[in-house]
C-alpha cells in the first residue's frame, strides 16, 4: 500500500526528520490560503501514486498569487497518468545546492532489507542503477539486528557524501530504517534530500510504502488505506477483501488463487481478448462472496464478457454454482455474457446445479477463455 | 521415491483446533498422512480427531516423536509459529498461513540459516507424495503416484497442471507449493535439486509466476546441474508494474525485474520448455517420458 | 546495581505488571499514614539490600494499627545484617493460594539471558536450583531475536504452570523481559508470583539489579544509583569514581587493576592480615586522583595500616608519588603508617620523588604487603 | 613462533584520533607494531603519527591491507564498533575498552557465531608478541621473548606476573589480556588450545579470577587436551560474594558459583599448581623448563 507524498512527510516530520514546511489543499482558495501563510517560492505538487509527476504536469513550482492560482487550476482535478488530482501539497520552495537520494527497501532475494545511498539524488534512481550502478552505495540489514550505526555512517560514507553533511545525512538514514521498521515498510525512500544553502539537510520528497498484509498491525496506517485507492472499483474491492486489479481490457475475470486468475488473464490475452481485471476470490468461498465478485466485474463498465474459472482445492464447486446462480438470478437479462469453468472439489456437484440458462458451461480452461474472448468479441462488433 | 515426505513423516500440527487446522487435519489423517499431534497453547491434553493436543511443539515432538509440522496459525503469530518449529530441530515445517508480514519472514529467514530445518513456504498449499503423505492444503484426489515432479508457486495453478497431467494418466513422485510470498523458506532450486537426486523422478514441472527473480536462478541451475527434463510454466504475462497480483510476491517492480519475459527467455536458455498454456505443459512432460 | 523492591515495584507498575498497592515510609507515623490507607493485613517491609530480609526480621505482617506500630518501631531503625533499615515499603497484604517464580538472568557462561519459571515460588530459589533443579522451567534467549512468544509460553508450560494461569504468567515473563532489555538489567526476578484467592496473578516481590556500565543510557535509573550505596564510605567512591568495596579488616589497600588488587587483598590474607578495602585508582590515574584515594582509605575509622601498589603501564610512578607526596605533606603527622611498591612505567622516578619521610617504601609486592601487615598488628598491639 | 600477532599483522586502530587511541597508536608504533590506518567517522583524509586515517574500517581495511584491529571508542560506542570491525573479515579485533554495556556484549557474541573473526576483550589491555608486535595498551618493556605463554584476564596483575618472569631470564612467546569483563570474544580455553599448538611455546602462565567458570572449564580442557604444562593463580580470594570486584565479571554470585576455591581446586585436580603468590607462579614455571 502506497502513501501519499503528504502522509509520508508527516510521518517524517513525527520522527524528527527535518521537512520542508508545507500543507495540503483540495481547492484553489485552499491553495491560496497556504501559500499566504508559506510564502514564495512554493511548489505545488499533485497527491496522486504516479510516478515521474514532475515531467507531467503534476508539480509547479510558483512564485506569485497569479502563478499560485494559475498551478492550481491547472493541477487541481487534471488527469494524471489515468487519475484525477484531487489534493495537491503546497510545500515551502528550497533553495538547494545538492541533491542526494537516500532509502531503505526490501531485498527479496536476500531476504533482508538494503540502506542505499547516493550522491546523484534529484533524478530517476532506477536509471541511475542501470547506467552508474557504482554511484548508489548499498548495505544489507540483519533483520535481527538491525540497521548498526556504523552501517548506516558507511554506506554514507561510501556513496562519497561530504564530511560536513554526512552526519545529517546518517541521522535521516537511521531514522528511515527506524521508520521502516516500526511501520512495516516495505520501501522507504527520499529523492531527493536536499542540502540548502543554508547547509540544511532536509527530506524534500518522501516515498513510504507498507507492507499491506503487516496493516493489521498498524490501525493509524490502515485508515490511510482508503485513500490509497486510485478509483471506485479498487475501493470496492477492498471493502470486499478481494485481491482486485483493473485493467484496461473488455473480458472480466474471476477465479480462484492467484496463479490461477493471472493464467486466466494470460490465456485471455494468448487468445486475443484484453483482460479487463485480476480478481481473485481467495480459498474457499462461499455463495456470498461469489455475489459480490459477480457485482464487482459488472460493475466495470468495460467490460462486455465474464470468465469464471474455478479449480476446487479447499473452494467448493457446488458452493460456487449457487453464487453464480443468486447473483445472475436477480437480472432479468443477464448484463454480459457469462462462462463458467468449474474442476476440482465438488466441480460435478457444482455442474449439475448451475443453471445453464444463465451461464455458458465449458469443460477445460482453455475452451472457457476462448468463448469468452469471442462473446467480447461479438459484442464489441 | 519422493522428496521431503513420505510414509515415515510424523506431523504435528500447530493450530490444530482451530477451524482451518481442524478440517484440514481431517483431510490428512483421511488421505493417511501420519498426524500424531497438535500443538496450541492452553490446549494441552485436548484431542482433535482422536489426535493428543500438547501446549508446545517440543512437548508434541518429544511425546509422539514428530519430524515435521504443518502451520495453520493465523498471520499475526506465524511468525511465532515458525520459529517455534523450527526451534525444535524437526526436518521440515510446512507454512500454509497466507499473508504473513514480510519483516516477520525476513527473521525467520534469518533463523533459517542457522537450523537445519527445511521450511516449506509461508502462503503455500503444502506438499504431497501421492499415496503416502500430504502435508498442508491439496486436494487429495487429483494426485496419481507416478514418476513427475511438480514445484510451483502457486496453489490452484498447481492443481490445474497436475489435472492435465493425471488426466493423461501422469502421475507425481511429489508435488511441492513453494509459496507466493516475497521470503519463503524452500525455492525452486532447492526442489530441483532433491527432485535431480530422486531416482524415480524422471521429469519436473515447474510452474513460477512474475516477481523477484527465483526463476532466473532456478533456469541457471537447471542448465548447470540438472540432468532430469524440466518443462515450464510462468504467470502473469500480462501483469502490469507496480501491481500486486493477488500474492504478495507477484508482482513486477517499476523498474521492469520480476517479467515474465526476462523469465519465459532465462528458461528457455536453459533448454526448458515453457508452455503458453498448461496443457502444454502436460504435453512437454508427456515428450520427456 | 541494585534497584530497592519499592523503586523495582514502580518499574513494574509502570510497565503494567500487576502489583499490590503500596507506600513508602520512613518514619512510624508515615508507616501507620500508609496502613489506614491500604487497609490490613498489610505487610512492613524493611528496604535494604539484604537477602533473607523475612527470616531476619525485617518483614512482620501487621493486622491492627497496634501492630503496625510495633513493626515499625521494631523494623525502622533497625540494623539487618550490617546495614540500618531507613525506609519501608507498607504494602497490601495478599491472600495466596500458590506462588512461582519467575526471572530473567544473564548467563555469562552462554553470553545470552536465560528466562526461568518455576511452581515452587516463595522459597530461596537458588536452593530450589540445587536440590531438584528440574523444578526450574528455562529458555536462553538469543540476543538479537529478544524473547520469543512462543519461548515466554514454552518456559510456562515446561514449568508446569495450570492453563488458566499460564496466559497472565506468561504476561509477567514478557514484560519482565522487555524490561530487562529495556533496561540493561542484569538480573530481574519476582518471587513469588502470587496466585491470589480471586485468581489474581501479581508480583509480590521484586529484585532488579542494573548493569552498571549502561547507567550512561539510563539516567533516571543512574538517579536511584545515590539509594543503592550501603554507606558513606561508598558513596563518596561513586563521587570520586573509585571501584570500591569496603571490607571488615584493617589494611587499606590501594592499587590499580582490579585483578592486581585483588592480589593486594589476598596477600594480605595469605600474610596473617585483615583487608580493610578494595580500592582500584584505575588506569593513567593522576597526582589529584592518588590523594582522592588515600583520603578514601584514612576516612575508614578501621583502617590501621595502609599499603600502596601500583604497577605501572599507562599509570605512571612519578605521578603516583607526587599524589601521595601531596597527599601526606597535608598531614602534620601520618595518621597511619603507609607502605609503598612501584613498579613498572617510571617507577624509578618516582621512587626518586617520594618523600620517604612520609611513607616506608618496598621494592616487591610480596614484602610490600607483608609489612603492611606487621604495621597493622603493631597499631593493634 | 607466537600465537594469533606477529611481525606480518597489520593493525587499523579504531578511535585514532582520541586521546587513548592517540597516545597507544604512537607507543604500539614505538615498538614496532605495523600499524598502518586508523577509523574514525568523518575524520577520513587526515593522519595521525603517520597514520592515515578513513572514514570506516572497511575503507581503511581495502587501502592498507590490514588484518587485525584494536578498539579505543568509548564505551556507549564500543560494540557498534567491534560489529563494524566483525563484518570486515579480520582476522582479529582487540577490543580494549573498558565499560562496554553486557547486553552490548551479548549481541557482538551472537555475531562472533557467524563470522570466522577472532575478539579480544573487552575491558582488556591487549596482546603482546614480544619483540614483533603489540595490539594494545601493555608496557613493552617489561615483556622479553621467549618460551612462555602467558594468558590473565586482568591487566597489571599479567604485569606482574610477567615482569617476575622476565626478571629471572624467563621470556615469554605472546602475552594475552583476555578481558575482565563477563562476556569476551577470547576464552582461555582458545588462548591454551593456541599456545599447545605452538612448538615454541613450553609453558603457560594463566592468570584467573573469581567470577564465571571460564577457569574450571579451562582446567577441564587443559587436564583433557594439553601436554604443555600450565601454572596458575586465581585473584579474589578474599572477595565477599554479591561484590563486584573492579572488574564485571569479577564477582562471586550469591550462589556461590564463581569462587576462587572452586577454581584452584578445578586447576589442581587437572594438575595444574596454583601459586599463593605471584612469585609462586613463576617458581612453577621454572620449574617446568
Amino acid at each position: 500500500m502506497k502513501l501519499h507524498e503528504y502522509q509520508a512527510k508527516q510521518i517524517f516530520a513525527d520522527a524528527g526528520i527535518p521537512v520542508p514546511k508545507s500543507q495540503l489543499a483540495d481547492s484553489v482558495e485552499g491553495v491560496l490560503d497556504a501559500v499566504a501563510d508559506i510564502g514564495y517560492p512554493a511548489a505545488i505538487k499533485a497527491q496522486v501514486h504516479v510516478g515521474g509527476r514532475g515531467k507531467a504536469g503534476g508539480i509547479k513550482i510558483v512564485t506569485s498569487e497569479a502563478e499560485a492560482r494559475e498551478a492550481a487550476e491547472a493541477i487541481l482535478g487534471m488527469d494524471l497518468k489515468g487519475y484525477t488530482v484531487n489534493e495537491v501539497l503546497v510545500e515551502q520552495g528550497v533553495d538547494f545546492v545538492d541533491e542526494y537520494y537516500v532509502g531503505v527497501t526490501m531485498d527479496r532475494g536476500e531476504g533482508e532489507a538494503v540502506a542505499m545511498v547516493s550522491t546523484k539524488g534529484g533524478v530517476d534512481i532506477e536509471q541511475v542503477a542501470e547506467e552508474d550502478p557504482e554511484a548508489i552505495a548499498q548495505e544489507h540489514i540483519d533483520p535481527a539486528f538491525g540497521l548498526h550505526p556504523y552501517q548506516a555512517r558507511k554506506v554514507v560514507y561510501d556513496a562519497g557524501v561530504p564530511a560536513e553533511y554526512a552526519r545529517a545525512v546518517t541521522l535521516i538514514l537511521s531514522k528511515l530504517y527506524d521508520l521502516y521498521e516500526a511501520n512495516d515498510a516495505s520501501d522507504i525512500e527520499v529523492n531527493p534530500v536536499m542540502i540548502t544553502s543554508d547547509d540544511d539537510v532536509i527530506a524534500a520528497d518522501a516515498v513510504m510504502n507498507i507492507d499491506e498484509d503487516a496493516l493489521f498491525r498498524h490501525p493509524e496506517l490502515a485508515e490511510m488505506e482508503k485513500d490509497a485507492y486510485q478509483n471506485d472499483l479498487e475501493r470496492k474491492a477492498g471493502e470486499y477483501g478481494f485481491d482486485y486489479v483493473r485493467l484496461s481490457g473488455n473480458v472480466g475475470i474471476i477465479g480462484n488463487g492467484a496463479g490461477l486468475v493471472m493464467t486466466t488473464l494470460d490465456l485471455v490475452d494468448y487468445y486475443g481478448g484484453k483482460p479487463a481485471n485480476f480478481l481473485d476470490i481467495g480459498g474457499g468461498a462461499k455463495a456470498e462472496r461469489v455475489v459480490k465478485a459477480l457485482d464487482m466485474v459488472f460493475s466495470d463498465e468495460n467490460v462486455e464478457s465474464v470468465v469464471f474459472n474455478i479449480f476446487g482445492g479447499i473452494t467448493r464447486g457446488d458452493e460456487v454454482a449457487k453464487g453464480i446462480n443468486e447473483a445472475l438470478g436477480e437480472f432479468d437479462e443477464i448484463p454480459k455474457p457469462v462462462v463458467v469453468r468449474l474442476a476440482g472439489t465438488n466441480a460435478k456437484e457444482g455442474m449439475e446445479i448451475l443453471n445453464t440458462d444463465l451461464v455458458q458451461v465449458e469443460a477445460t480452461l482453455e475452451s472457457a477463455v476462448q468463448r469468452a474472448v469471442k462473446n467480447a468479441e461479438e459484442v464489441a462488433q | 521415491m519422493s522428496i521431503f515426505v513420505d510414509d515415515d513423516t510424523r506431523v504435528v500440527v500447530q493450530g490444530i483446533t482451530g477451524g482451518e487446522g481442524r478440517f484440514h487435519t481431517e483431510q490428512m489423517l483421511a488421505y493417511g498422512t501420519n498426524v500424531v499431534a497438535g500443538a496450541v497453547p492452553g490446549k494441552g491434553g485436548q484431542e482433535v480427531e482422536g489426535v493428543p493436543v500438547y501446549d508446545t511443539v517440543e512437548q508434541a515432538v518429544a511425546a509422539e516423536d514428530a519430524n515435521a509440522s504443518v502451520v495453520f496459525v493465523p498471520p499475526a503469530f506465524a511468525g511465532d509459529a515458525i520459529f517455534e518449529a523450527l526451534d525444535t530441530n524437526l526436518d521440515l515445517v510446512v507454512a500454509i498461513t497466507e499473508g504473513v508480514p514480510t519483516q516477520d519472514m525476513a527473521k525467520v529467514n534469518k533463523r533459517l540459516g542457522e537450523v537445519d530445518t527445511r521450511l516449506l513456504g509461508p502462503n503455500c498449499p503444502g506438499i504431497i507424495t501421492p499415496g503416502e503423505a500430504k502435508l498442508g492444503i491439496l486436494p487429495g484426489n487429483i494426485f496419481e503416484s507416478g514418476n513427475v515432479g511438480l514445484v510451483s508457486r502457486s496453489g490452484t495453478l498447481t492443481y490445474q497442471v497436475v489435472s492435465n497431467l493425471t488426466e493423461r494418466g501422469i502421475g507425481q513422485t511429489t508435488a511441492i507449493g513453494i509459496g507466493g510470498d516475497p521470503i519463503i523458506g524452500t525455492s525452486f532450486i532447492d526442489a530441483l535439486e532433491a527432485f535431480e537426486a530422486d531416482p524415480e523422478t524422471d521429469a519436473v514441472a515447474m510452474c513460477g509466476e512474475i516477481g523477484g527473480v527465483d526463476e532466473e536462478e532456478a533456469a541457471a541451475y537447471i542448465a548447470e546441474h540438472m540432468d532430469t527434463p524440466v518443462a515450464g510454466f510462468i504467470a502473469g504475462r500480462t501483469a502490469p508494474p507496480g501491481k500486486r497480483m493477488g500474492h504478495a510476491g507477484a508482482i513486477v517492480s517499476g523498474s521492469g525485474t520480476g517479467t515474465a519475459e526476462s523469465k519465459i527467455n532465462a528458461l528457455n536458455e536453459a533448454g526448458v520448455p515453457v508452455g503458453d498454456t498448461p496443457e502444454e505443459v502436460a504435453d512437454a512432460i508427456e515428450s520427456f517420458l
